[in-house]
């Protein structure tokens, strides 16, 4: 049997890392040693090693967000993610979130009885060395998550972030993919998942940078709904523990630890680390554990995601305060003579792992076989705080979970970057009218509708706003979802992501206000969020200096606009030969709407209907879609006020509710110019007249007020009858009525009299849409 | 008796997994034109005579491997 | 009116994943639901029943062809059951992979079950996946299916399918399926001409933009839309103030409630 | 030049699909043991020599169309 141990005792600094790259662990030195001093005693085995380097791993450990990061003038912050993002959520402590950062995924209240779950996950290596599997699995793994706190998947979102389709050749090193090879595959495995699940894709985003050529960055999200009774965490010595779904093979080895490498030519070799998809076996397994929750049979679940068996056995015994032994002989292979260190750690798709009562085993089995899903005990959780891996009746592993849940902790040097001030020199178009058409059929702010269409968005018969909307297929800010029957309550669900503001204090402020909102404009509130970070090596002063700013800004704004963090998760060390991704963060909300009936979307409604902007224009058009256009960078990033954020957003929901907004749509890339075409697109036979020099703005060139980012603006379509209401519970916050709705016109806008631009309404469709 | 089944899309019939696949590979660099793709069945069927073992598979075409309306296959037997 | 009398039965099998929104319309008409797992199917008397549904999703992987597995497994479970449910004048709707099960199975578009199929449901000519709000026309409306509409009214319904490009065999059979007036619903424009195949009215290619047909006797229905994500008008894709009551794909389940109303 | 590359899973992985289709067969009372299911690829090269063309087809297989953790495949030329 093949089983060997490792001599580290007689190991030199050299020969530890040699081990460590050998065998593909990617455990530092230091660690390497600590490894050293702890087996002083007797070799580990592989299965051990392999055991350690998974559980430590970047993408399951989070050894960055949880070790220290010492700044430049001294200070020490120990475990980031408790520091900023875990204490706004502490702090707001709030009564609907009923499980926070602990669990597979968030747990927040919904209605009658009912809970719902949320999480967002990262597939960025695999997808860039295997595209359509790596996003399949992206979003298999989270729907997973879903499952693994016992929710129902009902809905999926997906960020995509790719290089330029039309990047050269010749610009590609080698080991690098063309974006357009990556593009058709992310988006074909998304779709492929979910439509063969049957859970919609609801939601999402579509950028294209440079930055992203060498490092594809891809978001999977799930949301799934529980009844709150049913979430059960109850793991007790002498349970069984049972694995489910489809079988362990060789594929997936060594995914997260690989998660952590830089990829390089060498990674085409690595296609191995990449799970298989088989979305069929988890829409079985999905309908066995549905049933397993409901009749209670089960007193603990989690997935199977990163790390394998032995990430799942191992952490479900630790949180358990158990111990538990495990037999790979028990493991239903799919692949011939495997070893059993790679039976431990493989990846392989469409797993789960449940702890069961002893005399609820038979009916489990019995659900499992009736849904033809594979299970098998493969193991039992016992009095102890070891975990024990037997093999052909060998113990090969034989670890301590204090041990091995308690790594060294690991110690990062941030570096602030200054970001340095650059003049704009620009020259004011002309033809203002040319200048939105140009940014409406611009990649990152044109119609994704070609993608979104290839996904299922209305399987399920719950999804009521749609990601396009109408049948003029316009923009959606948010996408709402009914999932209960016998409730008119909504969850409204939105993303709010800004690569391209350099101050990553100010992106991350912006992304959080821009969840939510997009979820405000549809009548969201009550909003949790979820932070992703994907970002370059935190070994990298800078890189760690953004993040440290990025994570200052995530407790700031949540806490300021009252908006708790639920989940979330990090992906570090996204390098290529093109150098590191650019940073970005990505922020879900997740927000519910007390009634659906009364959702508000962006197409204009009546003629002769006030057009009001609320909240005030800046000269901020640092990043901006209109300065990228041009090929400019300087100015300032767009900053939120806090104060005045949380105010607007706290009216638009009043106004929402006292039915006087007709239609809304917020105000980001692409400024306010963007945003009136937008709802002009979503339109049939109506348009929108305004006068800038009614805006309330700091800057008076036209463009600048136009296509400035400035943050925490709505255009808004008001109930004619209701327009003095309506400016009664703005008083006191920056708005103006600056136009109305129009006939037979696309978009007119006027400078007090003199009329700067007139655009039809099927040049503004064609330019967004691209038909 | 061991047989290989190959089910292809009649000639005329637009491949769209074979369209996919030669764009991708077009993506990663490679001069390819145009790409069919089938599916292979390798049936492991339980009788010896080799003329019986061509009819079972004709018949398992026509009725599960291929649709006669879209599809065309071909039958080998590959060893007795 | 009680419908409670009536049944239905859903089937599923693994990759089967619209039979619980099929469910809940079909209960709101009142009609009693049952989803049977395949693997049990044995254990039922298929005579129970007034209603044989088999919905949406991705049975057995698509793995062969869509729909063929399912079709054949159904074949081999349960035919002289099926034939008996047919004869009787008792009613079988597939939609969409359904759609898909009954064409595989021979059960449309002929009279009882054929062993080798004489429709086709291929790929999309856009080849890609195609999730859109299509318009319908109703072709006959003297049919179990389609009673609560006029003749020409024109429906709105979502489609989402990778494979929903309804192909003959022949053009006799098509010519058939015209004289027989087994058509029951064809893609349109929006102001209900015909679509003559422009995408992405016709969101697939269909032959003479085929989205529905019946058996000969008109019992058996498959259909490439789904009714049941339009059957309640928060469903719709735009509405403005409150949302309507109810959304077209609520016609067809009225009409099935009809015809077993007026049949008993 | 026109070329042919079957993919088939290596031998002893577990070939679900292989498994319904076999399952689906013995159903239809056809007498099947087993079912392996591939993928064969036509694929139409712009390259004149035929060597050149062999390694194009193996480079395709190993960046795209196998996956090297579970696939075999086999290239052959069809035609110049
Ligand atoms: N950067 C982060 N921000 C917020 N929450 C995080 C972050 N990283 C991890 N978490 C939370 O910790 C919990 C466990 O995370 P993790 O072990 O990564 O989950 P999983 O293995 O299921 O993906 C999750 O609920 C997740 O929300
Ligand atoms: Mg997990």
């Amino acid at each position: 049997m093949e089983v060997y141990a490792i001599d580290l005792a007689s190991a030199d600094d050299n020969d530890l890392l040699e081990i460590s790259r050998e065998m593909g662990l990617n455990i530092s030195l230091d660690r390497m040693k600590y490894l050293k001093q702890y087996f002083k005693n007797r070799p580990p085995t592989d299965v051990e090693l392999e055991m350690i380097a998974q559980t430590w791993s970047e993408h399951c450990f989070h050894n960055v967000f949880k070790g220290d990061v010492v700044t430049e003038d001294g200070r020490i912050i120990t475990n980031i993610l408790k520091t900023y993002i875990m204490r706004a959520t502490r702090e707001l402590n709030k009564e609907w979130c009923i499980s926070v950062f602990e669990d597979n995924a968030g747990i927040i209240d919904f209605d009658k009885g009912y809970a719902i779950a949320a999480k967002v996950e990262t597939h960025n290596h695999p997808s860039a060395v295997e595209p359509f599997g790596g996003a399949a699995t992206g979003v298999g793994g989270v729907i997973r998550d879903i499952l693994g706190v016992w929710g129902e998947p009902i809905a999926l979102t997906d960020v995509l972030c790719f290089g330029l389709l039309d990047t050269n050749y010749e610009d590609l090193p080698p080991g690098v993919k063309h974006p357009r090879y990556i593009y058709r595959g992310v988006v074909a495995g998304i779709g492929s998942y979910g439509n063969n699940m049957g859970i919609p894709t609801v939601s999402g985003a579509i950028f294209f940078d440079r930055g992203y050529t060498g490092n594809v960055v891809v978001y999977c999200g799930c949301i799934g709904i529980l009844p709150r009774e049913l979430y059960v965490r109850n793991t007790r010595e002498g349970d069984f523990a049972v694995l489910a779904g489809g079988r362990t093979g060789r594929d997936g080895i060594h995914g997260v630890t690989f998660a952590s490498v830089e990829l390089t030519e060498e990674a085409e070799e690595l296609r191995s680390a990449v799970q298989i998809p088989n979305p069929i076996v988890e829409e079985r397994l999905r309908r066995a554990i549905l049933r397993i929750r409901d009749e209670k049979l089960a007193s603990g679940i989690t997935d199977l995601g990163g790390g394998g068996l032995s990430c799942a056995a191992g952490e479900m015994a630790y949180r358990s305060g158990l111990g538990i032994d495990v037999d790979l002989d028990k493991v239903p292979l799919k692949a011939p003579y495997m070893t059993p260190w790679e039976i431990w750690v493989s990846e392989s798709q469409e797993r789960m792992f449940l702890s069961v009562p002893e005399k609820n085993l038979e009916r489990i089995m019995e659900i499992f076989q009736e849904e033809e899903v594979e299970a098998s005990v493969v193991g039992r959780f016992v009095r102890s705080n070891r975990v024990r891996v037997f093999s052909k009746g060998r113990v090969v592993c034989d670890l301590d979970l204090e041990f091995l849940f308690n790594p060294p902790k690991v110690t990062r040097r941030a570096k602030i970057p200054e970001l340095t001030h650059i003049e704009v020199n620009l020259g004011e178009p002309r033809d203002l009218g040319e200048e939105i058409l140009k940014l409406l059929s611009e990649p990152n702010i044109r119609s994704k509708e070609d993608v979104i269409r290839t996904y299922d968005h209305e399987v399920r018969g719950c999804t009521v706003v749609k990601p396009i909307y109408g049948d003029e297929a316009g923009p959606s800010d948010a996408s709402v979802i009914k999932p209960l029957k016998d409730s008119w309550m909504g969850v409204v669900i939105s993303c709010g992501i800004n690569p391209f503001y350099p101050d990553p204090y100010w992106m991350a402020a912006n992304s959080i206000e821009e969840a939510i909102r997009n979820n405000t404009a549809v009548g969201g509130r009550r909003i949790a969020l979820l932070d992703n970070f994907v970002w370059g090596n935190p070994e990298n002063e800078e890189n760690m200096g953004k993040l440290l700013r990025a994570v200052e800004a995530c407790y700031d704004f949540s806490k300021a606009l009252d908006a708790p963090f639920i989940s979330g998760k990090d992906s570090l060390y996204n390098e290529s030969p093109l150098g590191p991704v650019r940073p970005t963060l990505l922020i879900t909300g997740v927000g519910i709407i007390p009634d659906i009936r009364m959702v508000v979307t962006p197409n204009l409604k009546k003629e002769d209907n006030p057009i009001y902007v609320i909240g005030l224009t800046r000269e901020e058009l640092r990043g901006s879609a209109y300065l990228r256009l041009k090929g400019v960078d300087g100015g300032e990033v767009p900053r939120v006020d806090k104060n005045l954020s949380k105010k607007i957003i706290d009216m638009l929901v009043k106004a929402i509710d006292e039915q006087l907004v007709l239609s809304c749509h917020d105000i980001s890339e692409g400024g306010l110019g963007v945003a009136a075409a937008e709802m002009v697109v979503a339109t049939r036979g109506l348009g929108i007249e305004f006068d800038v020099s009614k805006i309330p703005s700091e800057t008076r060139r036209n463009d600048y007020v136009l296509f400035s980012e400035s943050a925490s603006r709505f255009l808004v379509e008001v109930d004619g009858n209701k327009s003095r209401r309506f400016e009664e519970l703005f008083s006191g916050i920056p708005f103006n009525r600056i136009g109305k709705v129009v006939r037979d016109i696309g978009l007119r806008i006027v400078d007090s009299k003199s009329k700067i631009c007139e655009l039809n309404s099927s040049d503004i469709k064609k330019a967004w849409r691209g038909y | 008796m061991r047989m290989k089944v190959e089910v292809r899309l009649k000639p005329g019939h637009f491949d769209p997994e074979g369209d996919v696949t030669a764009k991708s590979l077009r993506d990663l660099g490679f001069p390819v034109s145009t790409v069919k793709v089938g599916k292979v069945y390798i049936l492991e069927v339980e009788v010896s005579d080799r003329k019986e073992a061509l009819k079972l598979a004709e018949d398992m075409c026509k009725k599960l491997l291929a649709n006669p309306v879209k599809d065309d296959y071909s039958i080998e037997v590959l060893s007795p | 009116m009680n419908a409670n009398r009536f049944k239905a039965l859903v089937l599923r099998t693994g990759g089967t994943n619209c039979d619980l929104e099929t469910k809940v319309a079909l209960e709101e008409l009142g009609v009693k639901t049952e989803i049977v797992h395949m693997n049990s199917v044995e254990k039922k008397n298929l005579l129970e029943y007034h209603l044989i549904v088999f919905p949406g999703g991705f049975s057995y992987g698509d793995y062969v062809r869509a729909g063929a597995v399912w079709g054949k497994r159904v074949l081999a479970k349960l035919r002289t059951q099926l034939e008996k449910f047919i004869e009787e004048g008792r009613l079988i709707l597939g939609i969409c992979n359904g759609f898909q099960v009954l064409a595989e199975a021979g059960v449309l578009p002929g009279n009882g079950v054929s062993e080798t199929p004489s429709i086709a449901l291929a790929n999309n000519s856009s080849a890609k996946y195609e999730c859109r709000w299509v318009w319908i026309r109703v072709e006959n409306n003297e049919t179990p299916f389609t009673t609560a509409m006029r003749k020409g009214e024109v429906l709105r319904i979502p489609v989402g399918h990778a494979e929903g490009r309804f192909l003959t065999g022949s053009e006799e059979i098509l010519n058939e399926l015209k004289r027989n007036e087994q058509i029951l619903f064809r893609y349109v424009l929006p102001n209900g001409d015909d679509a003559n195949g422009l995408y992405p009215y016709n969101p697939n290619g269909s032959t003479y933009d085929i989205a529905g047909i019946c058996s000969k006797k008109g019992n058996v229905m498959g259909m490439m839309p789904h009714p049941e994500r339009a059957f309640f008008g928060w469903q719709l894709p735009e509405w403005s103030g409150r949302p309507p009551e109810r959304g077209d794909g609520w016609k067809i389940f009225k009409s099935i409630v009809d015809y077993l109303e007026s049949y008993r």
